[in-house]
């Protein structure tokens, strides 16, 4: 296959065949979460599979749950420091938590290259450029699979309203959502024919990335308001499955509700039959990407924001975004996601076009207006239409 | 949104609190104090989900979990009550070590999905105006915890071995003198507490928080502790707390739309202020002086409810002879 | 019920606390037990009931051997006892406390019980029939709703006899009941337990009073040391129990005890003065409207416990403010003053339960003295005060060294512990029962060092339960009963019936 | 109670007791990895290696025994008193809280080493604060202190998260990364390029240094004593018990904060929601297993923080759970609590 299309200048077609010319080299993976945990970090782990699968010289060691919850007094960068002693010459760090980490550990170990997933230090025309050579971000653009999950779960509503149960807020987190109530206003007006007044689009944040008890909200308690207080369909934010758990619950229990997984493609296990579909993370194009230029000296500080490949949302070797559909969506539903999807790739759809405003008034963008990359990335509140907190 | 139904999903979803608080409450009474409720409850989930997974039997899965909270409780009993280590530490270092021990044993099982406890609706129960929408649309688990509510009440406060599972927690060498056996009674009494709280763990991790995570349900343990006594170890009044533990939460996301001015963590740390506050209120000398003036028999009654004076033996080791 | 002990030995570490025990009490009998302090009559009575296990020796009941391993056994055979420290239960309301116990092991009252499932729940209302029942018949008044920490020591010791006798004993044992009960309330368990004997249960009596062993006993074993010294049947006659006296007295202590006597010490400085002092306790309102305390002088507070005497000592320690009213001390007013304002003031408290108030446990003598001493340095200086406390030892006549731990102490040498701490000079010492728990021979002594004191000018107030040592020491005596007072009568206008019917409540 | 530090007196045979339990002990954990599939043998040498096989590691494992150490020394005031102080990691939290604040506003107006001097002061004015708390609820408010703590604990927490999340957090995030990154220039001088702060380490040495003088050696130390034994006796005794049991939460707030400034200034650089690490529980296990000997508190903290950074390497070279590390330290100490009492059974049993 050939890897992911970025917006990156510096990007390059390469033939993907292993070469064993190039040096072995070990990759140290520094997980947030559990490596199993059926979410975020677990699509890092398979995306590395991927990539030792691809070059069979490549080796991974990897720490789990480095998150102050689960190892205490530990941090990444102390983490990214014994993988290195223990001979990683590359260090990947996987969550925004780890920005400082990343920084430190790319200025401690000029000579290793430091991959940040998620994350804007790298980005010269972003806010918080640092300039570190050996420092990258590589995020896939997950607004574009955010809006194709809201305009799902607008198609499978009959309540009109849907629910979205959020990690914390950050400039991450208010960018997909936003998406997502993108998606799901353009499909609610355009192929279900209603007007925008009629749904409701509400986010609760919890707090956190998961559930931490007299932290953070209980994501099982604010899963069951969403499907007792009529809104049938929920989507998820957070690492945990709480959504897809709850929702299960509810079904059994004769409720007429959905829900939409997040980041990994099984995630329509835990319920099938209730499952609208998943947006879903596929890092292994663009870690191999990178990983390749180190193997070849070439290792560049970049900023990836890697895109989908339109053509083939699913396809493992190309897409770094995609979205799996699950048994609820309806074969008519399918068809008009299709054609979104479609509208999405050939550009006549954008949904980040003006007029849009904020919640509080203000214009995001005027009428007509495009959005610019900045524009997306920043988003200093949520749309107005959604209900629930910017800050 | 309906506050039947806020309540409602509050009521449920405190189950597995009302079965730790209740567990502690009866092991309190009889003058030992379980310490080691966060991690018993962890472990409890842990086995309690590994057993109903691999062998696809609920009530295993809930009989293992009490297995194994009688167990950690069995160890603390003998160091407390035969060894007469103190409680405090026993308890404390199980605590640790069972959550500890939970994630270490129970990673092969983490975020798979597995048996949950189906839903049930009590037949004509459930048609009663509000009470039927309140209380009765959800599964056998919650009713058994409603029972499970009334009968320790009925049991502390009706029978004859509630009185004396209360007298071996205020005196027990009064008890003793009177040809009880403490030291069996605070045994099975704290193997009951433990098993109750095991129980707990995996109304979580079969019901409520359905599945296995690291730390799953890391922070209940705490939390029962001090829901018991805020509940002022009155099995009535334990409840009361837990479902008003449960309710707090589900205003904390209520609240989140409507006053989004109000920081999240004020929901959060709310039941542990108000623990402190109903502390500091009831067992302070005020509240007597107020009292006074009141009849006897209704100041008797009042004192009765908010009386927060923990067993009077509880935490100490009895030595006879 | 006849009961028989058969060469009953326990040790308790190093003590050997019941040496060879035998005696035989017979049905239909009271039996008096007698003996010094830490004789070892708690721990024979304690065997019988089950609650501590001998190490050897043997039991019979009605000639038939019986293991009695726990209290439940012992109560199965029809053995009720009533401890010296009561063993209920304060947090539990009178009734409560009535029922607990009933339907353990096979007793009788087990049988009377309707049937499982409903043996399983308390039969509230056939126990408050039967409490109220057996009230009347006693003459006690309870009020069974009432919290039994709101009575006092009195009426559990009632309410503890009656739940025996509900039990269906045969045989009862009483530790020491005479303690904090009044004299009508005495009559009326004496009476009781003749009703009981003759009705052909046997009695164990406990006591150190030799009037009361009189007066009710049928029979009497006096114990010295662990060891049984010798029994005695006791004579119908008035004449005759005059003659024994002496002999039971010698057979308890080895030998006659000197009379004390108390040379007069007040002098003419006030040292103390009330005025107007009101008092507010959660069961009692205590009035003092004036009272004046001589240097070296001794008051006697009388009355039955839990009648405000503690809480005229607190007052006077520091430790409980007046509602109202002032208290001068050596002209100081020390109304508004803290406790250790008190202390500097050379006030001393000797309270009466040494492990719980006086001393700590786990700390050395030694270490109690450093803590005694006004300290002016950060540092402690161990070897200076090794030596003080050494001097002190010896001068006390304490046995145990500088680093053994009060609570390793006898209880009268915890006591000389506790004198030995009290400061010289003092300008008023306050003690509650300061003899309690110790024998005539230590008791004799501690007097003699109070009165070396009282002789350079300390005022003392003391309670005590002793009639005997009140008359004996005091020089006026305040009589408390149910919060009013009596004005301080010189104990040369006194007898011990005037002042026993003072205590009684007649106050004038 | 097996945590009455009152008795100084060396008692060679309870040693030689406590370490038959401590063989003991270690023969389950190796028969605990044994089960779960692993070598004992190499779980010993990958601990090993985790914690000193590398300058950094050996660095961080010092870098975690001195807010240890701080801990420890405070809780010994307050197990001295009979107190279980359980807030102690709230007492931590608000000390680094106090810190961050304290660094927050002087940051841009004084010198670096007067910043982090007002840091570290503000860090024991907040530690006292909470442990006072906690203390009033205790002494006055006859709140018992394990459960105002634990509550005080949770509402630390709360302050934490709710500064994180809201008015300290950085522009456009809230997230459990924490405040921004303080300037380097605040950062405590390192040895080399690792973790380690001898500055760290010397409060922590004088902390403890000073605990055992004071419990030994002072009159307030005896004072404290007494009150833990018998507050009621003590008072009466003339020793102002509430005051003493007041200053032992104070003084074990203090060398909490201290811990929690350490933690910002040394460690972390900035405030996290979980500052506090767990390390004020960890300390509560190594006093217990300390018990009386105040000396053994150095030894159990050097090991259990090696335990604690060599535990990393569980799951890097063995695939094993790092959790194991506090299942080691659980086994540890709960062994040893239940091998003193199995120890002093014979003496409750006398036989005849
Ligand atoms: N539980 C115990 N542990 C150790 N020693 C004990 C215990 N109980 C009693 N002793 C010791 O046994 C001896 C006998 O005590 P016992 O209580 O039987 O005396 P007593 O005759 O009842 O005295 P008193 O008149 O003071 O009540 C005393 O030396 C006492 O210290
Ligand atoms: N808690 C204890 N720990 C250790 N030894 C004790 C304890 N209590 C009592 N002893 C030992 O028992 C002995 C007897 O104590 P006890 O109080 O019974 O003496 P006693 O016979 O009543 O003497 P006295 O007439 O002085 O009161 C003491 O000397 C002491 O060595
Ligand atoms: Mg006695
Ligand atoms: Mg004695």
């Amino acid at each position: 296959g050939t890897p992911a299309p970025t917006n990156s200048p510096t990007a390059q077609q390469s033939p993907a065949s292993n070469e064993p010319t190039q040096d072995a080299l070990t990759v140290g993976l520094i997980l947030v979460g559990p490596q199993n945990d059926a979410g975020w970090s677990q699509t890092h782990y398979e995306g590395m599979k991927y990539v030792t699968q691809k070059l069979p010289n490549v080796k991974l060691e990897y720490v789990d749950k480095v998150n102050p919850a689960d190892r205490p007094n530990i941090k990444g960068s102390q983490v990214a420091d014994d993988l290195i002693a223990k001979g990683a010459k590359l260090i990947i760090f996987n969550s925004d938590d780890f920005k400082d980490d990343a920084l430190e550990t790319a200025k401690k170990h000029p000579d290793v290259p430091v991959i940040h997933a998620s994350g804007d230090y790298a980005w010269k025309e972003g806010k918080n450029y640092k300039n570190q050579p050996n420092l990258s971000n590589i995020m896939p653009q997950m607004e574009y699979g955010r809006m194709i999950a809201g305009c799902a779960a607008a198609l499978n509503t009959q309540t009109g309203k849907i629910g979205f149960l959020g990690p914390l807020i950050n400039d991450e987190t208010r960018r997909l959502v936003s998406a997502a109530y993108l998606g799901s206003k353009y499909c609610w007006e355009n192929y279900r024919k209603k007007s925008p007044q009629d749904l409701k689009f509400k986010v609760t944040w919890i707090g956190f990335w998961f559930n931490i008890p007299g932290v953070t909200l209980d994501p099982t308690k604010v899963a069951d308001d969403f499907y007792n207080g009529g809104y049938d369909v929920v989507m998820t934010g957070i690492d945990t499955p709480e959504a897809a758990v709850q929702a299960k619950k509810a079904a059994d229990a004769g409720k007429d509700v959905k829900f939409l997984h997040y980041t990994l493609k099984t995630g329509c296990d835990l319920a099938p039959d209730i499952c609208i579909g998943v947006p879903i993370y596929n890092w292994g194009p663009s870690y191999l990407e990178a990983i390749k230029q180190a193997q070849s000296g070439k290792f560049q500080s970049e900023f990836v924001w890697a895109k989908p490949d339109w053509q083939n949302l699913n396809n493992p070797d190309t897409s770094t975004v995609g979205f799996v559909r699950g048994k609820a969506l309806s074969p008519e539903n399918n068809k008009f996601l299709d054609q979104f999807i479609k509208g999405l790739g050939d550009g006549t759809i954008n949904l980040y076009k003006g007029s849009l405003k904020f919640q509080d008034g203000t214009d995001y963008l005027k009428a007509g207006e495009t959005a610019t990359p900045q524009q997306i990335w920043y988003m200093p509140q949520l749309l107005a239409g959604i209900e629930g907190p910017s800050q | 949104m309906d506050i039947i139904v806020i309540l409602s999903t509050a009521i449920a979803t405190s189950t597995p609190l009302i079965f730790a608080c209740l567990g502690e409450t009866i092991t309190e009474r009889a003058g030992v104090i379980n310490l080691s409720a966060e991690g018993t409850v962890l472990m409890g989930a842990m086995t309690g989900f590994a057993l109903a997974k691999y062998t696809n039997n609920l009530l295993l899965g809930f009989l293992g979990a009490a297995i194994v909270g009688a167990t950690i409780a069995a160890i603390l009993a003998f160091g407390a009550i035969t060894l007469k280590q103190s409680q405090i530490a026993i308890g404390f270092v199980l605590a640790l070590l069972c959550s500890d021990l939970s994630s270490f044993l129970g990673n092969p099982i983490v975020r798979v999905s597995g048996p949950t406890v189906p839903s049930f609706k009590l037949p004509l129960l459930q048609d009663v105006p509000i009470l039927g929408q309140l209380l009765f649309q959800s599964d056998l688990l919650v009713y058994t915890s409603y029972l499970l509510i009334l009968f320790t009440w009925f049991y502390f406060y009706r029978t004859r071995q509630g009185l004396l599972l209360r007298a071996i927690g205020e005196q027990p060498y009064s008890a003793f003198a009177r040809g009880t056996n403490v030291v069996l009674l605070r045994y099975l009494y704290t193997l009951l507490g433990g098993a109750l709280m095991g129980v707990a763990g995996a109304a979580f991790s079969l019901d409520f928080k359905a599945g296995w995570s690291h730390r799953h349900t890391a922070g209940y343990g705490w939390i029962a502790l001090a829901i018991v006594i805020f509940g002022g170890w009155n099995p009535l009044r334990v409840a009361l707390g837990a479902y008003l533990f449960g309710i707090l939460q589900s205003l904390a996301s209520v609240a989140q739309s409507t006053i989004p001015d109000v920081p999240t963590q004020v929901f959060t740390v709310a039941p542990f202020a108000l623990m402190i506050l109903v502390l500091v209120l009831t067992s302070s000398e005020g509240l007597e002086q107020a009292l006074k003036p009141l009849p006897p028999s209704v100041r008797r009654l009042v004192a009765q409810m908010i009386r927060t004076t923990p067993p009077a033996a509880l935490g100490k080791t009895f030595e006879p002879d | 019920m006849k009961v028989e002990l058969q060469n009953i030995s326990k040790r308790f570490g190093s003590v050997l606390a019941n040496d060879e025990v035998s005696l035989t009490v017979e049905a239909g009998t009271i039996h008096g037990l007698l003996g010094e302090n830490g004789a070892g009559k708690s721990t024979i009575v304690k065997i019988i009931s089950g609650f501590v296990s001998c190490d050897r020796g043997q039991i019979l009941l009605n000639s038939q051997p019986v293991q009695l391993k726990t209290p439940e056994a012992a109560i199965d055979a029809g053995i009720g006892m009533l401890h010296q420290d009561p063993l209920d239960f304060p947090a539990l309301s009178v009734l409560e406390n009535f029922m607990l116990g009933w339907g353990i092991g096979n007793g009788q009252t087990k049988d009377n019980l309707s049937h499982f499932p409903f043996s399983m729940l308390l039969p509230k209302s056939r126990a408050a029939r039967q409490l109220k029942k057996l009230a009347r018949q006693f003459n006690f008044t309870l009020d069974i709703h009432e919290t039994l920490e709101n009575l006092s020591v009195g009426e559990r010791q009632q309410l503890e006899i009656l739940r025996l006798l509900s039990l269906g004993v045969q045989t009862l044992i009483l530790d020491e009941p005479t303690t904090g009960i009044s004299a009508t309330q005495k009559e009326a368990l004496f009476g009781a337990m003749k009703q009981l004997a003759a009705a052909g249960k046997s009695i164990i009596f406990v006591s150190h009073k030799l009037e009361d062993i009189e007066v009710l006993c049928d029979r009497v074993t006096v114990m010295r040391q662990g060891k049984v010294v010798g029994h005695c049947d006791i004579p119908q006659t008035e004449t005759e129990v005059q003659s024994i006296a002496p002999l039971l007295v010698e057979m308890m202590f080895g030998r006659e005890l000197a009379q004390p006597n108390k040379p007069k010490t007040a002098q003419a400085d006030v040292a103390l003065q009330l005025n107007h002092i009101l008092i507010k306790d959660d069961r009692l309102n205590l009035k003092v409207q004036h009272l004046n305390v001589q240097c070296g002088e001794v008051i006697g507070l009388a009355g039955l416990e839990g009648s405000g005497q503690q809480l005229l000592l607190l007052l006077c320690a520091g430790l409980l403010p007046a509602t109202s009213g002032t208290l001068y001390i050596n002209g100081t007013n020390m109304t508004p003053k803290s406790y250790s304002d008190y202390l500097k003031a050379g006030v001393g408290l000797l309270p009466a339960d040494r492990l719980q108030e006086g001393l700590v446990r786990g700390l050395s003598i030694q270490e109690h003295f450093i803590l005694h001493q006004p300290y002016h340095h950060w540092f402690i200086n161990w070897k200076d005060t090794l030596a003080s406390t050494v001097q002190a030892i010896n001068l006390f006549n304490i046995r145990g060294q500088p680093n053994t731990t009060v609570e390793r102490l006898s209880g009268g040498n915890q006591q000389r512990t506790q004198l030995a701490l009290l400061p010289i000079p003092l300008n008023l010492l306050l003690m509650e029962h300061p003899t309690r728990g110790l024998d005539i021979e230590s008791s004799l002594w501690v007097w003699q060092q109070l009165i070396a004191r009282c002789q350079t000018g300390t005022a003392i107030l003391f309670t005590s339960s002793d009639l005997d040592e009140m008359m004996q020491y005091s020089d006026r005596i305040i009589v408390f009963s149910g919060g009013n007072i009596s004005q301080p009568i010189s104990t040369t206008e006194l007898t011990v019936d005037k002042l026993g019917q003072m205590i009684g409540g007649n106050l004038n | 109670m097996s945590l009455k530090l009152g008795s100084f007196i060396p008692n060679s045979q309870l040693k030689l007791q406590n370490a038959c339990w401590v063989i003991v002990t270690f023969a389950l954990i190796a028969l605990i990895i044994f089960l779960a599939g692993a070598s004992p043998l190499q779980v010993v040498t990958s601990l090993w290696n985790g914690a000193f096989g590398t300058p950094d590691q050996t660095a961080r494992v010092f870098a975690t025994l001195a807010p240890l150490l701080l801990c420890a020394s405070g809780l010994i005031f307050t197990f001295t008193a009979g107190l279980y102080n359980l807030g102690i990691e709230g007492q931590i939290t608000v000390g680094a809280i106090a810190t961050t604040f304290a660094l927050r506003i002087l940051q841009e107006s004084l010198p670096a080493s007067l910043v982090i001097t007002s840091g570290i002061i503000a860090g024991i004015t907040g530690g006292v604060a909470w442990g006072l708390l906690a203390g009033i609820l205790n002494v006055y408010g006859k709140v018992n202190e394990i459960f105002a703590g634990l509550g005080l604990n949770f509402v630390a927490q709360g302050l934490a998260l709710y500064l994180v999340f809201g008015p300290w957090k950085r522009p456009g995030i809230a997230s459990m990364s924490g405040t921004e990154l303080f300037d380097e220039s605040l950062w405590l001088p390192t040895l080399g390029n690792t973790e380690a702060t001898p500055i760290a380490l010397i409060l922590a040495g004088l902390g403890l240094i000073l605990t055992v003088t004071v419990l030994r050696g002072t009159y307030f130390g005896l004072q404290l004593r007494a009150v833990g034994q018998n507050p009621r006796a003590a008072y009466i005794l003339g020793i102002p018990a509430l005051r003493q049991l007041l200053n032992a939460f104070g003084i074990c707030g203090a060398l909490a904060g201290i811990a929690g400034a350490l933690q910002v200034v040394g460690v972390f650089h900035r405030l996290i929601p979980n500052i506090s690490s767990n390390l004020g529980f960890l300390a509560l296990l190594v006093v217990m297993l300390a018990g009386s000997s105040i000396l053994w508190i150095f030894p159990i903290s050097l090991f259990f923080s090696a335990l604690n950074i060599g535990s990393l390497q569980l799951p890097l070279s063995l695939n094993l759970e790092s959790s194991l590390a506090g299942v080691i330290q659980g086994t540890l100490v709960l062994c040893v609590l239940l091998g003193r009492g199995l120890s002093k059974q014979p003496k409750l049993n006398p036989k005849t």
